[in-house]
């Protein structure tokens, strides 16, 4: 039943980038580190002076973006690189996954269906493509067993989306057969009738687990709510942070924010794209020292390093 | 092919979505208007594929004599309903179609559906109280973090907070922007970082199982 | 099951229902509560009032009537205080909902003063997708709006001929009850850097603390709380009355006081139940 | 008031009452509302995206002779592919287009808004000497720790852990926050809701007796 085998995952007990375990200086990021941070400690070149950009080719103002993004952009890539060249990375198991199972393995023992809420925005946001992950992966947990997992869904663009994952999701179990495309339901745009239908199947169908992954809004305690009503195990996560009290608070498990993208890395298919994980950790590293470096010298009335954050 | 080309695609809007941030140029910046626009007809298209999903779903129901099946024919009928007056009537001139007020469509809108909105959205208050009835209980530390928090800001968004104590509001103020504003903003890149990751996985294809198998 | 295990398990159908009474009880006996003003309120307030006649001012209104309780009461006051002054309005509508609900507001509002629309305010109507009509609107308001609300176009009305994009404005207040909010902010003020408040409803209020600190928006009325603080400065400045019934949000929160003292009441009763209960054994 | 208002009103009402019957148990007469809730709302969608999207994006455009517009028309027309199994890998170029325009759109925007201008904000002045930088110590201690709560490379142990551990703490902390702040907004909207019934009953009566 778990997806994901601790083979897959290289354990390794290094890290990379962290002073306690590898020697600071051979370390080659910590060398592009303090290179960038050198870079920064130059003056600021951004003026944001009032002109009139509408006939230039690039936009003066905005280099220190053009910066960071490549700078991201290439710590990603080169961890992906990595992980795809076999090298060990260590990521920690994320405990949503394991609440993820749980629900979905008590739902199945217990013969009643599963409920997979994908958020109500369209796919053209984020946090609806890593949602329509999880659900692949949530339909080839369940696809052994003869329970129904029900996708009731807000924005016409995600069924084409969600029938497909659901679809090879049972493909990828051996279970073709067991697919059925009336799971798949679009509900409407409109987010309480949407929310009114999503009670209904919760009170009506009576789902053991409910899955709530996405972008949700003033819906989620509801849904949280009948959820609990019915006695589900109810599973969410989302990045808006406004609707995350009422998920810890309704809820058996939360996966906060960028635990969602990361929950989403692992049940990908390429165990390899977790090297992203391993990109963004670094980032939040740099992002720390950053901030540390930027009150030490802005408490000391040096003000050139904090204006290369600065953003008109 | 089946799956480069839209892989293709996605890379290539992608990535001149990015340029256009750091072009300034008025007419790269019409262009890409443009294409925004293009992305509200393509989804104006997709909502087609919505309402088929909605009554062949509910039609199987009715046919089978499935469970509720009565209260399916209420949703469809009243889908069809609203399409035919706000539609069917104005292209064909008839009194009292199209949409806006004065219409049928526009009466349904004020009498039906917007206090079956406003309803299912007051129900909030009583799940708001019984969710907090039931979770807020002092089993460890961390709940109790969440409930006190919760029971002192709630104490402090109404005038009570001043006549127990004169600097109440200015506390909740600090709770608000300093506790608050650093786990949210501790979230905000955090996410942000993991959205902007998979956003890149996405445009470069090598995360492309949205697209379905082969 | 013993009496405090009873209080810790209460049905979930007596807390509906002593909510229910609450609300009733209290929307038909009223009482006066006292109130406190905020700065982020306070600084939306002192915005508007340094306003000259003649300026333009936008409010982008995005909420549909589900969320009105709330945010009425925002969008009449400053309607009122800015026709009051003489600036200028430009409004427009984000919430497919929300349209004619708007309308209403800016028709009643401008009657009462005697503004003319076209003249002293245009309302620009609603168009879908939020995030991409504010960047549309970033480089000129005709390219999603070619006409106003009214079917009027812009380059008609006498006060719309001057207009172009979001440098014509002093500022943006952006009324909100859903995720239009984060477009203004990234868009209209990221973007294009337009000075911008944001009026929201309740739950929203504490997403946007980090905005307001980081100097992205300069001002914050947060739900029935922020628009009573608000009522509240308008009131003392002259623009609304108490006799004309222009005062919503005050008039909610002796509602507001008493739900949430039932509610902690119940928080209360469930941990004294939870305490005892374990306590036995 | 007339008779035709009262009736529509009462309709209304009856609605309100339908769905808060919810509260007590599931019922036929909450069954209704829901699925005529869920109706009316997909064909009053169908309306807002025919008028604000197709008619005016599309439809004119084309009459106009911006003949580019045919573009987002073939590739809507792409969508319907998936009516047949057969051609359904059609529709993939117009989910490429969309995907890719949000994500793209989307990167720059995240990371100045949610990254870069956040770091900006922390960089605040810090010192134990008086109240506001003892704060923005607070601040920055608290946006460290919490970000250490979303390191996913390290197991949470020891210091490290015990940093992810306050860092979970101020979450919890904004959570209860983001609870209480809410409470009031959701109690506005019942309030409104008791007073329509409550104005509407009045009516009822005014015009019964």
């Amino acid at each position: 039943m778990p997806i994901i085998s601790s083979a897959e995952l290289q354990i390794q007990s290094n890290n990379e980038f962290f002073p306690s375990n590898t020697n600071v200086k051979s370390n080659p990021f910590f060398k592009v580190l303090f290179l960038f941070l050198c870079f920064l400690l130059i003056d600021s070149p951004l003026s944001f002076a009032a002109e009139d950009l509408s006939e230039s080719w690039f936009n003066p103002n905005r280099l220190n973006m053009l910066i960071f993004l490549i700078l991201f952009f290439a710590v990603i890539i080169y961890f992906i690189q990595r992980a795809k060249k076999g090298k060990s990375l260590f990521i920690r198991r994320i405990a949503g996954l394991d609440a993820i199972e749980e629900a979905v393995g008590r739902a199945t023992e217990m013969g009643r269906p599963v409920l997979f809420v994908p958020g109500i925005e369209d796919v053209n946001q984020i946090q609806t493509v890593a949602a329509m992950i999880i659900l692949g992966n949530v339909a080839k947990m369940v696809a052994d067993y003869d329970t129904p997992l029900f996708v009731p869904i807000c924005r016409p663009f995600v069924v084409p989306v969600a029938e497909e994952r659901v679809k090879e999701g049972y493909a990828a179990a051996g279970r073709p057969d067991a697919y059925n495309r009336d799971n798949v339901r679009y509900i409407s745009d409109e987010q309480f009738a949407y929310a009114a239908g999503v009670q209904g199947i919760m009170l009506r169908d009576r789902p053991m687990a409910n899955l709530m992954f996405g972008s949700f809004f003033a819906e989620s305690l509801m849904l949280a709510e009948t959820g609990f009503l019915t006695g589900a195990i109810q599973v969410a996560g989302t990045a808006n942070i406004h609707q995350l009290p009422f998920f810890v608070v309704a809820c058996d498990y939360t996966i906060i924010g960028e635990e969602l993208f990361a929950t989403s890395a692992y049940l990908s298919k390429e165990p390899k794209l977790l090297g992203s994980l391993k990109g963004s950790d670094l980032a939040k590293a740099i992002i720390i020292g950053i901030l540390a470096l930027g009150a030490i010298l802005e408490t000391l009335g040096i003000t050139q390093f904090t204006r290369w954050f600065f953003i008109e | 092919m089946r799956r480069e080309i839209p892989i293709a695609i996605c890379f290539l809007v992608g990535i001149s979505f990015i340029l256009e941030y750091f072009i300034p140029h008025e007419d790269v910046l019409s262009i890409f208007e443009t294409i925004r626009q293009w992305a509200i007809i393509v989804i104006a298209f997709a909502y087609v594929l919505g309402i088929a999903n909605l009554v062949r779903i509910n039609s199987h129901v009715i046919q089978r004599k499935g469970r509720d099946w009565p209260y399916k024919i209420i949703l469809v009928v009243s889908l069809f309903f609203m399409i035919t007056v706000g539609i069917i009537f104005d292209i064909f001139g008839i009194r009292l179609g199209g949409i806006g007020e004065g219409t049928i469509f526009g009466w349904v809108y004020f009498h039906a559906q917007y206090p079956l909105q406003a309803t299912m959205f007051s129900l909030l208050a009583f799940f708001i109280a019984s969710a907090a009835f039931r979770a807020f209980r002092i089993r460890t530390f961390q709940a109790s973090l969440l409930a006190v928090t919760a029971i002192l800001v709630m104490i402090g968004r109404v005038p009570v907070g001043e006549s127990l104590w004169a600097d109440f509001p200015d506390f909740i103020e600090w709770i608000m922007n300093v506790p608050q504003l650093a786990g949210k903003r501790a979230i905000m890149i955090g996410a942000a970082l993991g959205a902007i990751s998979t956003a890149l996985k996405v445009l470069t294809g090598l995360e492309r199982t949205y697209l379905g198998g082969e | 099951m013993t009496f405090y295990e009873r209080m810790m398990n209460l049905d979930r159908r007596w807390v509906y229902l002593v909510i229910g009474l609450v609300v009733v009880v209290t929307a038909i006996w009223s009482f006066a509560v006292p109130l406190y003003v905020t700065p982020e309120v306070r600084s939306v307030y002192d915005f508007v009032e340094s306003l000259v006649p003649g300026e333009i001012l936008m409010i982008g209104v995005d909420y549909d009537p589900a969320a009105l309780a709330e945010l009425h009461p925002m969008s009449y006051a400053i309607t009122r205080q800015c026709f009051a002054k003489d600036v200028k309005l430009l409004l427009c509508c984000l919430h497919q909902n929300g349209p004619g609900m708007v309308e209403q507001v800016v028709a009643q509002v401008a009657e009462e003063y005697g503004k003319v629309n076209g003249v002293d305010y245009v309302y620009l109507g609603y168009k879908p997708y939020p995030g991409i009509t504010i960047l549309a609107m970033g480089q000129n308001f005709r390219i999603p709006f070619p006409e106003d609300y009214y079917g009027t176009p812009l380059d008609s009305l006498p006060m719309a001929r001057t207009l172009t994009n979001f440098d014509n404005v002093k500022a943006i207040i952006n009324i909100s009850a859903g995720s239009g909010t984060e477009y203004w902010i990234n868009y209209a003020n990221g973007r294009y850097n337009a000075k911008l408040a944001i009026g929201v409803t309740g739950v929203m209020t504490a997403d946007y603390y980090p905005f307001l600190q980081s100097g992205q928006i300069f001002g914050l009325i947060g739900g029935m709380k922020g628009a009573a603080e608000y009522e509240y400065l308008a009131e003392k400045g002259g623009y609304i009355t108490r006799e004309k019934g222009q005062l919503w949000a005050s008039k909610s929160m002796p509602i507001q006081t008493t739900t949430h003292i039932v509610i902690i009441l119940f928080i209360v009763i469930g941990n004294v139940g939870y305490f005892m209960s374990k306590r036995k054994k | 008031m007339g008779t035709a208002e009262l009736i529509w009103n009462g309709v209304a009402a009856f609605l309100v009452m339908s769905i808060y019957s919810f509260l007590y148990k599931d019922n036929p007469f909450y069954k209704f509302a829901e699925h005529l809730v869920v109706g009316v709302s997909a064909g009053y969608f169908a309306m807002i995206l025919y008028y604000n999207a197709f008619l005016p994006k599309l439809i004119n455009p084309l009459r106009a002779g911006q003949y580019w517009y045919i573009i987002p028309g073939i590739l809507g027309l792409l969508m319907w592919a998936r009516f047949s199994q057969k051609w359904q890998w059609l529709s993939r170029p117009t989910l490429g287009f969309v995907i890719g325009s949000g994500a793209g759109v989307a990167i720059p925007l995240y990371l100045q808004n949610y990254v870069i201008r956040q770091v900006h904000a922390t960089m605040l002045p810090i010192g134990f000497t008086s109240w506001p930088l003892i704060t923005n110590v607070l601040i920055i201690i608290m946006v460290f720790c919490a970000l250490a709560y979303f390191f996913f490379s390290k197991q949470h142990k020891g210091a490290f852990g015990a940093a992810a551990t306050f860092g979970i703490w101020t979450l919890m902390v904004g959570f209860g926050a983001g609870f209480g702040m809410t409470v009031m907004g959701r109690v506005a909207l019942l309030a409104e809701r008791v007073v329509f019934l409550r104005d509407y009953f009045a009516q009822l009566w005014g015009a019964l007796f």
